[in-house]
């Protein structure tokens, strides 16, 4: 398989896998985690390099992972004091993580070249050249399979826990009624979109991610009244810009992440000027 | 009237921040009442209602459906939350929200069938919200979108149906509606607790009232405890103001 | 400058300078590309107009759809800086050895605040603070109750222009100084913080700017003891501290005194619970100090010697030998038990 | 759905299979400028050189394009310099070259035991070596041999090129050495931004002290601006210097925290650290980037 159909493939795989996750944050209004897990892992990944050395062990994207998590479960806790509201939880979790992270580094490790860019974000370019080898046998991109991986687990988890979510994400009084426990629900919900985004992250970079995860739904929420055609224009949105951006960035040899972002925004824009012009 | 009492609350207490909310209420429930919970703002109705339920930690007390704990009835038990407690914009259709009733009984997991749709489609129905069954819920008035939250209701088929102010900013047509349904479940053996705030209509629409200020003041028949005394010490002395509202 | 970050939080967008931060790299990308210099005021001016596009945007997909603000700052923030990206990704081809750094140029660091970056901030600061005395009035209505103030007559879109500008104003110029990280969080921390000990806007505001300015004093000295010490990151964490402590110890909302009370309340019921049985044993008789007997009380859950005592060091009840009989004070406590949520909900 | 969505994406995949010129010559990728500049002085018009980072990138920091993608796939050998300078794409080099692609990180030409470690992560090491003129001797020999082996018939032309730019290496050694002779061994000190002089500071004997780290997520702390302004008025130092890849106000705030205690720094000249200059200025070749930075110290602080 040529370098080519392989970035189209993990980005459209990444894409799907980001687009169904995202639905549900963009509708219960959580759409930023994406973004504060992206500065919020630095001191896991400081903390897997303090303990391995080595800035290329994959530790360091378990550590970045679990990091993702706390910065989930942190939010929570906060939000559960009903003291502020969610985004503000969210806006006071990620600098404080991502401010240990820079001290860390200041205190013990100033002569490294240690960062998020160098230890995590991955790019699309570079994603083909990461190969799977077995005993010598080459299976195609590493970030492919991890990535195919999470989308399978993703949409098995959605397709057995659809009512659950819609119902949890609807009307959590109703839901904790009937004894689907919104809590939990929360927490899968969050450690599924966590994952994504921290493998995401190391296959395709920090701000497609973010973009995939919101755009698609939000352009689909202005679209449909429907979740289920929501869960699915979104994965196809974020399919078709995908490769309308792998092609775009072809045309200007540009960097692909940039240019399925451009084409996501230029995408919601259109749909969001069709919108103000239906009313 | 049945014998047998349907919700027993012991010694109930619950605290929001660092107001304690209900204090101390002691309160049976017979079967087969229409039963108005009123009192001030304030009071505690909402989180009586929450707290029977199990939405609301209480910090003292215990609460009984039918005589066993409410996570071991839950099939018994139907909720219709105030309208303002979900977002509207949800991108949902009117039917699709009335099968939510229909989750508790198929558990986690399991997806809802054609059973479960030809219930919500009759539950519809009895709403009179047939027509609107494909139309998002944002586009439905605000009768219209509590006629949809009973509905969800009556597709739970359950024995005992708690609402929290269903008559709220609904027109005069939808609040007939409702309380010809909910006369229609009484007379079905059913028992109905609802949050009310207008006073007036107390002894026209229901047949058992509670009077609830932090404390429990009475419980029982309309005919025999909705009176000025009662009245006074729920609301205080200008109850007569509140009753005018 | 504070005073107009302020106003971010009540609007529920307390992540716009995380937002606004991104959102600016497109615009110093064309700046770059148009002028092909370095020159850091046309930058700025470029991340001052992306900035405002992105803010207006903001609020359109706010006001205008159903899409809520985390979604809407979502959007603008990714697709801004994707964009920015795409521009930066151009310019890398450019034999123009000008562009190093261009990504980062902007985004300053607490550590190195010269005199003009605090002649600036003041400058900024004393015309925002002069608007805001102008329209306090206005900013509060806007913010409590939109359409209100639409009836009103004010020209609520001017308004609401001013404040987006000089919000966008202040991030900028704080991205310029203190870089993105400490920005995103004195938007949002000494307001969080502020807001657990205070009810009114004025006073929170005033808090919020002491908060802020204890955190960068303090952040600086501790960051001024040793080597290596990143200013901004110690900020950072200093006004986190501040945040924690008011969630914890605020006598209103903190989780503490909320738990200090939760387990007195519980006390506190048993005790009025006994209170209130005595109270309706007494109500019956003409006279309430008539003495009554302990042990008829004993049938009665809770009660205990200890309920008894403390009912008496509150001289609600006196208690002789086996009886007891209730005070003036203890009866008016019983009588209004339950109607003390009335004046104060 | 799904299967119209399955057929229009295999169209538009596959349609477009890469289409592979070949002209014969040796297609060479490198990364850095630097690398981009000693490949091309060796090769000549013998192999065909890409570089993917351009003038004033920062190799650490790189945005790769689709265009890179091609390049990569296409290249017969690429050469880096590792020691993690590339970020993630040093992960992505050792990865292919373990599935037999020829990509070389030059720093591999180097005795690990002399480069400049880290001081707490032992085998960690400041990747800014070409600031070594030694080194750039030996990476010179190294990417040399490399060409030869994978295109020995023009053995003869590499080494010829490879001599004669090792000669105007020497000869650029030693036209620095005397200018930076001019410099009392008390005024070799030099004030940066960021840590990538310290081989130079090594070659040279100078003094390098930087405000910051080498990871760009770092910051400074007041502490750090105060022990540098101390350090600088105690040692009389007359210039610090501003780096084209790092913010020039790092550099200001120091010379400003200097001036409040009444004495005087000037800011000496950019320096080019992580990139060379512009292309087809003579700051765009190593060579003529090194005289640039040598100038730039000497006459500041002389």
């Amino acid at each position: 398989m040529s370098p080519m159909i392989d970035i189209q493939l993990i980005a459209t795989v990444t894409a799907a896998a980001c687009a169904i996750p995202g639905v549900f944050l963009v509708l219960r209004k959580m759409a930023l985690i994406s973004d504060a897990i992206s500065h919020s892992i630095l001191p896991g990944i400081v903390i897997g390099f303090f303990i391995t050395h080595d800035l290329a062990s994959p530790w360091l994207i378990i550590f970045a992972a679990f990091s993702g998590i706390i910065t989930v479960v942190l939010v929570e806790l906060i939000q559960k004091t009903g003291l502020v509201k969610e985004d503000t939880a969210i806006g006071l979790v990620f600098p404080a993580l991502f401010s240990i992270g820079v001290i860390l580094i200041a205190q013990n490790a100033n002569d490294v070249h240690l960062d998020v860019d160098a230890v995590l974000l991955g790019d699309l370019v570079y994603a083909p050249f990461d190969r799977l080898i077995i005993d010598g046998a080459d299976f195609g991109p590493k970030g492919l399979w991890t990535i195919s991986v999470i989308l399978v687990i993703t949409l098995v988890l959605l397709l057995a826990f659809y009512k659950e979510l819609k119902i949890s994400t609807f009307d959590v009084g109703l839901s904790s009624a009937l004894g689907f426990s919104p809590v939990i629900l929360h927490y899968g919900l969050m450690s599924v979109a966590s994952v994504t985004t921290v493998a995401a992250f190391d296959a395709v970079g920090a701000i497609l991610v973010v973009a995939m995860m919101i755009t698609p739904a939000a352009a689909a929420y202005l679209l449909t009244t429907d979740l289920r055609k929501m869960l699915l224009l979104s994965v196809l949105f974020g399919v078709g810009s995908a490769i309308g951006g792998y092609w775009f960035a072809r045309w200007l040899d540009a960097s692909i992440s940039g240019s399925i972002t451009t084409v996501l925004g230029l995408l919601f824009l259109i749909i969001y000027l069709l919108h103000l012009a239906k009313d | 009237m049945g014998t047998k009492i349907a919700v027993a609350v012991d010694d109930l207490t619950v605290a929001y921040n660092y107001k304690p909310v209900l204090w101390d209420i002691d309160l049976s429930i017979p079967e087969g009442v229409l039963m108005a919970i009123v009192g001030p703002n304030g009071a505690g109705k909402s989180t009586l209602i929450k707290s029977i339920l199990g939405i609301i930690d209480p910090i003292a007390g215990s609460v009984a459906i039918y005589g066993k704990p409410y996570t071991k009835q839950r099939d018994k038990v139907a909720y219709v939350p105030q309208k303002g407690s979900v977002d509207w914009d949800f991108p949902t259709t009117a039917l699709d929200v009335v099968m939510m009733g229909t989750y508790g009984s198929l558990g986690w997991i399991k997806r809802p069938g054609a059973k479960e749709k030809k219930l919500s489609l009759e539950a519809l129905e009895k709403v009179g919200m047939l027509a609107f069954k494909n139309r998002q819920i944002s586009q439905l008035s605000g009768g219209q979108q509590q006629r949809i939250f009973l509905a969800r209701a009556l597709v739970q088929n359950a024995a005992i149906y708690f609402m929290d102010e269903p008559f709220q900013g609904v027109d005069a047509t939808t609040e007939i509606a409702i309380i010809n349904i909910l006369k229609e479940l009484r007379k079905a053996g059913k028992t109905v607790i609802v949050v009310h705030h207008d006073l007036q209509t107390v002894p026209e629409y229901f047949d058992w009232v509670t009077f609830l200020n932090v404390k429990h003041i009475a419980t029982g028949p309309v005919k025999d405890i909705f009176n000025d005394d009662n009245l006074t010490k729920t609301y205080g002395i200008n109850y007569k103001v509140a009753v005018q509202q | 400058m504070r005073y107009a970050r302020k106003f971010a939080v009540l609007r529920k967008q307390s992540l716009l300078g995380d937002a606004i931060s991104h959102a600016a790299l497109p615009g110093i990308a064309v700046a770059f590309l148009i002028t092909g210099a370095k020159d850091s005021n046309v930058l700025l001016l470029g991340a001052l107009v992306s900035g405002l596009i992105g803010v207006f945007w903001i609020r359109g997909i706010t006001t205008k759809t159903h899409l809520k603000t985390d979604t809407a700052l979502g959007l603008i923030l990714s697709l801004f800086f994707g964009f920015g990206m795409l521009l930066l990704t151009y310019i890398q081809k450019q034999p123009n050895a000008n562009q190093a750094g261009l990504d980062k140029y902007l985004f300053g660091q607490a550590a190195t605040l010269v005199e003009s970056d605090v002649l600036l901030m003041v400058i900024v600061t004393g015309i925002s603070l002069l608007v805001m005395l102008l329209f306090w009035k206005e900013f509060k209505l806007l913010l409590f109750d939109k359409n209100y103030a639409m009836t009103l007559g004010f020209n609520t879109k001017f308004i609401d222009g001013l404040i987006s500008f000089f919000i966008v104003l202040a991030i900028v110029i704080g991205l310029q100084t203190v870089g993105v990280v400490l920005m995103s969080a004195m938007l949002l921390a000494p307001a969080a913080a502020a807001r657990q000990w205070t009810n009114s806007l004025s006073t929170m505001v005033i808090l919020a700017a002491i908060f802020g300015a204890f955190s960068g004093v303090f952040g600086t000295a501790i960051s001024a003891s040793q080597n290596n010490l990143s200013t901004g990151p110690v900020i950072v964490l200093v006004a986190a501290i501040f945040v924690i402590v008011s969630f914890l110890f605020s006598p209103e909302r903190g989780i503490i005194f909320k738990q200090i009370r939760l387990i007195k309340n519980r006390r506190d019921l048993q005790l009025k619970k006994t209170l209130y049985f005595m109270y309706d044993i007494v109500r019956d008789h003409d006279d309430i100090s008539r003495p009554h007997a302990i042990r008829i009380l004993n049938s009665f859950q809770g009660f205990t010697k200890k309920t008894l005592s403390k009912l008496e060091e509150k001289d609600w009840i006196t208690i002789q030998g086996q009886n007891w009989s209730m005070t003036e004070d203890g009866f008016e406590t019983a009588a209004n038990l339950y109607n003390n949520n009335l004046p104060e909900s | 759905m799904k299967h119209i969505l399955y057929l229009l994406l295999s169209i538009l995949l596959v349609s477009c299979g890469t289409q592979k010129e070949n002209n014969g010559k040796l297609k060479v990728v490198t990364t850095t400028t630097m690398i981009t500049d000693l490949v091309e002085n060796i090769g000549g018009d013998l192999i065909e050189v890409e570089g993917m980072m351009g003038s004033g990138v920062d190799p650490h920091l790189y945005k790769p394009s689709e265009g890179d993608m091609t390049k990569l796939a296409n290249a017969d050998i690429i050469f880096y310099n590792g020691l993690h300078l590339e970020g993630k794409l040093v992960d992505v080099f050792e990865k292919m070259d373990e599935r037999g692609k020829s990509t070389v990180a030059i720093s591999n030409a180097l005795d690990k035991s002399t480069l400049i470690g880290s001081d707490y992560f032992a085998s960690n090491y400041d990747p800014h070596i070409w600031f070594d003129i030694d080194y750039w001797t030996q990476m010179t020999h190294y990417v040399t041999e490399t060409l030869v082996k994978n295109n020995p018939e023009n053995k003869v032309a590499f080494e010829k090129n490879r001599d004669l730019y090792l000669e105007k290496i020497s000869a650029l050694k030693t036209e620095l050495s005397d200018k930076i002779n001019q410099l009392p061994q008390e005024k070799r000190i030099l004030v940066t931004a960021h840590d990538a002089f310290n081989y130079y500071g090594r070659s040279f004997n100078f003094e390098v002290v930087g405000l910051q780290g080498l990871s760009t997520a770092t910051e400074a702390g007041v502490k750090d601006v105060q022990r540098i302004t101390q350090f600088i008025i105690e040692h009389k130092i007359k210039a610090v210097f501003v780096e084209s890849s790092v913010p020039r106000r790092t550099v200001e705030a120091l010379q400003a925290a200097v001036r409040a205690q009444n004495h005087k720094v000037k800011i000496g000249g950019e320096l080019f650290s992580d990139a060379l200059g512009s292309a087809g200025t003579d700051e765009g070749t190593y060579i003529g980037m090194y005289r640039h930075n040598v100038n730039t110290i000497v006459n500041a602080l002389k």
